[in-house]
């Protein structure tokens, strides 16, 4: 028997003794919401009239008819509100925290996405709310931080370790050990103690619902394959959810390659050989960390998915050969990143960009009546400030350098 | 029982135990060694060791750094359990090491404990590891005479306490407030009325840490607590005026 | 009898002899597809599988309650794909292009965003595309012509006249008749000559065909309001439309006040005293210029509404009193957007939130059971360029100059 | 009648005539006065003098600039009027407003019909009013004896140029390429045909404009061609070498 919050060998509840028993009623919430049918109603009623869920299903012609293989169809996780696959668990847990009767929520954010939709979400249900974030990436993702604050979120940068996504979640934590009585910690990926990986991908699962369906209309059958891009998992978890028991098949989830897996300076945990299982942040899964135990620091040209562990989940369906690990290396992504604009006119998130790389390396073998779909986690136009730089755009940094002439004066 | 019947025995003749706190490596493995002999000089019953982890989520501004500053500096596991055995074997207090339970995962639970046996260490503080998460660390911790520590919060139900005390053993860990190390707590009215909930869940002793910084404190646990944890204080007391403040401050402490 | 392509007094197509031909052929296509139930519906399954039609109607309960008057509800243009209700008409038009057989498309731009919606139409149909915009609009909306120009599209800066969007489209004009044969011209918004006017009402009249439906299941009944920012009047045409037959539903149209109505830093048309009757740009309207008949300069913190013309239909239901027109000040815009994202963590476009401004003063004084909608024509977060600018914030200053050192290097 | 009778007339000892152009009040009204003194005296048989407007949206580069840096210095219609009465009074030969449609109905159609007659003015084009759009301003032009010059295009089919032709009057106004003023035009094949094509359409003498800059263009519109239209080559001319260049420049044109 699997122990409860266990996925195979990996997940569990490694908190603080003073969490045990927020931890108890979170679960005993979430089991209740769980079982109950309104809740789901009234989640999926909030998402349709806030959001804009259902999110349409994009048949990806010109890419489709330019790789010559399978059918590309993109699920547009861009056209949520505030712009990610991550407005789907925030809003979930905000009815949660609703039920709760907490007042006050907080997140972790690495590329900030996760904490725009939460400072969005708090906004909408009249919460206080503090977001932690790695000050390395506040410096990265000011615009982001412009927004949280606007809507009325307190930013906590946070100058320890790496200063990256894993020290705002530890941060996150001490907030949350420290006034529990009112807090309720909105983590932003399908990783984390026990039940917020089952939690969160019960959240993300009505995008794979809803793909499902769309895609027996649009396409008539199952996909042949399925691609999302593995920071936490939580998009991936969404999209894969409905499909997992479904012959015929084949998903995959693909991680951060960097500037190559054999580099060192990446964020492969389930596709390269630099991770083993540990327990850190409160579950045990596959991370990055050398040989004493200690987490390494990671690297990717996307925020979001610069993170030394992963869902226990995926790392459970890996263990049981379910679901494919590939990576995507930085350069790869922004080559992808650049046809998909040019031909369909979509910008993905550089996260959401590791997917449609495998996924273009796969179609062309395969045949023109597979059908394959890409869950496009988020929009890449929130990314201006990283994509223009990567992408070195001269009139970009002279427009900025001009901008800032104005304000120096 | 190896630590509980160590640390009755000095409550015999004490109405209230001093357990002090160190990060290994930080600054050095050195000034750990200077301030461990003081703190001993000057009565400290029982000392906790941190094994540094890059992750130390349940600590405070200045353990974490510290952790973290350690880390930088190279500090590997396999020294820190080399200094422990040292240290148990030139001091005769009890030795335990504090430490994140990937530090344990990793270096192998069976193998951790064997090499806590075999440094002669009493007692393992693993603020991240809650009894139902490891059957086998805490059967072979118990096997081993090694004592896994457990920790009540303000938030423990009577129920959970309860519980914890089944699975633990040497004393129970009190952590003073909601929050992390290194915050001064208020030793009021709710905390004694929790105290008195500890008391009723165990017979364990009870250390009370999380905040505790000066004599004051230490003599607003007497009667009520066995064991006062001094954490960060020290720490800081190391950055500001070098290790040789120490022995001073638990002089003082001691009253 | 009015005249074909006239709304009352105001329209008309005055157009060099060069486009005749090209008129002609549009005005066929157009009302062909218009006569013709599978190009609507192609259309709209377009829209629903690409961009995220039906765009979600949300009842803002915050907001409501804070002004304790009438139930607000937002319709959100501003989860379409690129961002703003300009998608809807470039979509439409990007069929019809399909029909005539031309293979180029051109647009001016404003803001920016109807740029960025053409250049995505010509990526995902195929099209060359150029985009005329003026070179102060170029300078202070730099991320919209980074997209266009990574979408494959020429960003032509204009350097002529204010250098603004009435210049842009001088500037597309003169390209359109040059190149005629290929290329169809994507007007993007209810304005120039006829069949313009119409044919972008008719694509954008989606947006209150959804409002009609959703208002009656999520409201039951009509609203009492409805608010539409008006640059050159396309989202307004587009919420009105269906309203504009039904008893009891007040249309208001705000326009930009700029420093106030009275200074004469404003693109007020309709409801100031600085326009008169006048032709220019194609068409007959409301044109703020001076005694002479020569353009005025116009002021407006929103650049999508910084235009000197008015749609032509506005300009006949104004003159029927069939619509109220308002404007609000730049200051008050700023205040309101303030409001919207503590309250609801929704960012309106700068545009968008002046219809917002006009709707929270006569919100209190409305009762409870009345119900006003409010067009939010697009999304703000593309415009934080021009937010944080005019909220006047330290941090981002400081970011600015700080990326603007890294490139200075 | 008037201004198509006149044209017939010089036509009659001349193989093809001259239309040139300028911007009223660019660089100045005195400018435009020694280039139009220049102009006649070198033979030109017809000027077009353009009333500037803020959105000259069917101009090229040159002559957009010049509507724009006239207005800039505070050119005002009324000026404008003053000055085609004073050039009317001064030269024999034809003169004609070239505006955009907003000018003339901002001053009122009628008002402004009458000012061109009170001015000797012969005729008016206006290349955003096609005549569909304003029957009033067709009119009072033909009643008032102001002839409303109407514009063939490439793109205008046969049956287009009839319904012009019996719109207006004076002379037909061939543009010689799509696209705006300022650019050279091939005077190839297709062109021929398509003054052909303008020829079978209507009986009114043909001007071609756009793009006529030499010697070179004009002999190559002998015989098919009643008036070459000479635009944005003067301006430049002047902007270049001032106006003093214009009278030998024109020279050279008529050969
Ligand atoms: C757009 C987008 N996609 C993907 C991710 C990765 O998270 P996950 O793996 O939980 O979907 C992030 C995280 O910030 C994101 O912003
Ligand atoms: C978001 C948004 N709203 C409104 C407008 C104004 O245009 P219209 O009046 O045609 O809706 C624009 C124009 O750029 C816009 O971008």
């Amino acid at each position: 028997m699997v122990k409860k919050g266990y996925f195979g060998n990996w997940g569990g509840a490694f908190i603080p003794e003073v969490l045990h028993q927020t931890f108890a009623e979170l679960e005993h919430h979430f089991k209740t919401a769980q079982a109950d049918p309104a809740f789901w109603q009234e989640y999926v009623d909030l998402m349709s009239t806030y959001s804009c869920r259902p999110t349409p299903l994009t048949h990806a012609e010109n890419l489709s008819k330019h790789f010559g293989g399978a059918q590309i169809y993109i699920k547009r996780e861009d056209l949520n509100h505030t712009g990610a696959h991550k407005a789907n668990n925030v809003m979930g847990q905000g009815l949660l925290v609703k039920r709760m009767g907490k007042t006050r929520v907080i997140a972790e954010t690495g590329a900030g996405q996760h904490g725009v939709a939460t400072a969005t979400m708090a906004a909408k249900f009249g919460f206080d709310c503090t977001i932690y974030m790695g000050e390395v990436d506040v410096q990265r993702q000011r615009p982001n931080v412009f927004w949280m604050e606007k809507m009325g979120a307190t930013v906590v940068p946070v100058r320890d370790g790496s200063r990256t996504l894993k020290d705002a979640i530890n941060e996150a934590f001490r907030d949350w050990v420290t006034n529990v009585d009112t807090t309720h910690y909105v983590f932003g990926t399908a990783c984390g103690p026990a039940p917020f990986p089952e939690m969160v991908s019960w959240f993300q699962s009505i995008v794979g619902n809803e793909a499902y369906e769309q895609m027996r209309i649009q396409h008539g059958k199952n996909p042949a394959r399925i691609y999302a891009c593995v920071g936490g998992g939580s998009n991936a978890m969404g999209i894969f959810g409905r499909f997992l028991e479904e012959e015929g098949v084949e998903l995959i989830g693909v991680e951060a390659g960097g500037k190559g897996v054999e580099t060192g300076q990446h964020a492969a945990r389930l596709c390269g050989n630099d991770a083993s299982p540990g327990v850190a942040q409160g579950y045990r899964t596959m991370f990055l960390q050398n040989d004493d135990g200690q987490m390494l620091e990671t690297h990717s040209v996307a925020a979001g998915l610069d993170y030394v562990g992963v869902s226990p989940i995926l790392s459970d369906l890996w263990e049981q050969g379910k679901v494919r690990f590939t990576a995507a290396t930085d350069q790869e992504v922004m080559d992808v990143l650049d046809l998909t604009m040019k031909k369909e006119g979509i910008i993905p998130a550089l996260e959401s960009a590791h997917g449609f790389v495998q996924a273009f390396k796969d179609a062309p073998e395969m045949s023109t009546d597979e059908g394959i779909i890409i869950n496009m986690s988020g929009r890449g136009d929130k990314d201006i400030f990283t994509i223009a730089h990567a992408f070195d755009d001269p009139s970009w940094k002279e427009f900025i350098v001009q901008r800032a002439r104005e304000y120096s004066k | 029982m190896q630590l509980e019947q160590h640390l009755r025995k000095s409550l015999e003749h004490k109405d209230i135990l001093l357990m002090t706190h160190i990060v290994l490596g930080y600054p050095s493995f050195e000034v750990n060694r200077e301030v461990i002999r003081q703190m001993v000089d000057n009565g400290v019953d029982c000392i906790e060791m941190q094994i540094p982890f890059s992750e130390p989520m349940a600590d405070g501004p200045v353990i974490m750094k510290a952790n973290l500053d350690s880390l930088a500096i190279g500090t590997r596991v396999e020294e820190c359990l080399a200094f422990g055995k040292e240290m148990a074997a030139t001091h005769s207090i009890p030795f335990l090491y504090m430490t994140y339970y990937n530090i344990i995962f990793k270096y192998g639970e069976e193998r951790f404990i064997e090499a806590c046996t075999e440094a002669g260490i009493t007692g393992l503080i693993v603020p991240d590891l809650p009894p139902e998460q490891s059957e086998i660390f805490f059967r072979h911790a118990r096997e081993r005479n090694i004592a896994p520590i457990l920790i009540y919060s303000p938030t423990s139900t009577h129920e959970r306490m309860k519980e914890l005390d089944d699975s633990g053993s040497g004393f129970i860990y009190c952590v003073a407030r909601r929050g992390v190390t290194g915050k001064k707590s208020d030793l009021d009215e709710d905390f004694t009325s929790y105290l008195q909930r500890c008391r009723a869940a165990t017979s364990k002793p009870l250390a009370v840490g999380f905040g505790i910084q000066s004599a004051d404190d230490i003599n607003a646990l007497r009667g009520i607590a066995d064991m006062a944890v001094i954490g960060s204080q020290t720490i800081r007391l190391v950055d500001e005026q070098g290790p040789e403040a120490v022995g001073p401050f638990i002089a003082e402490l001691r009253g």
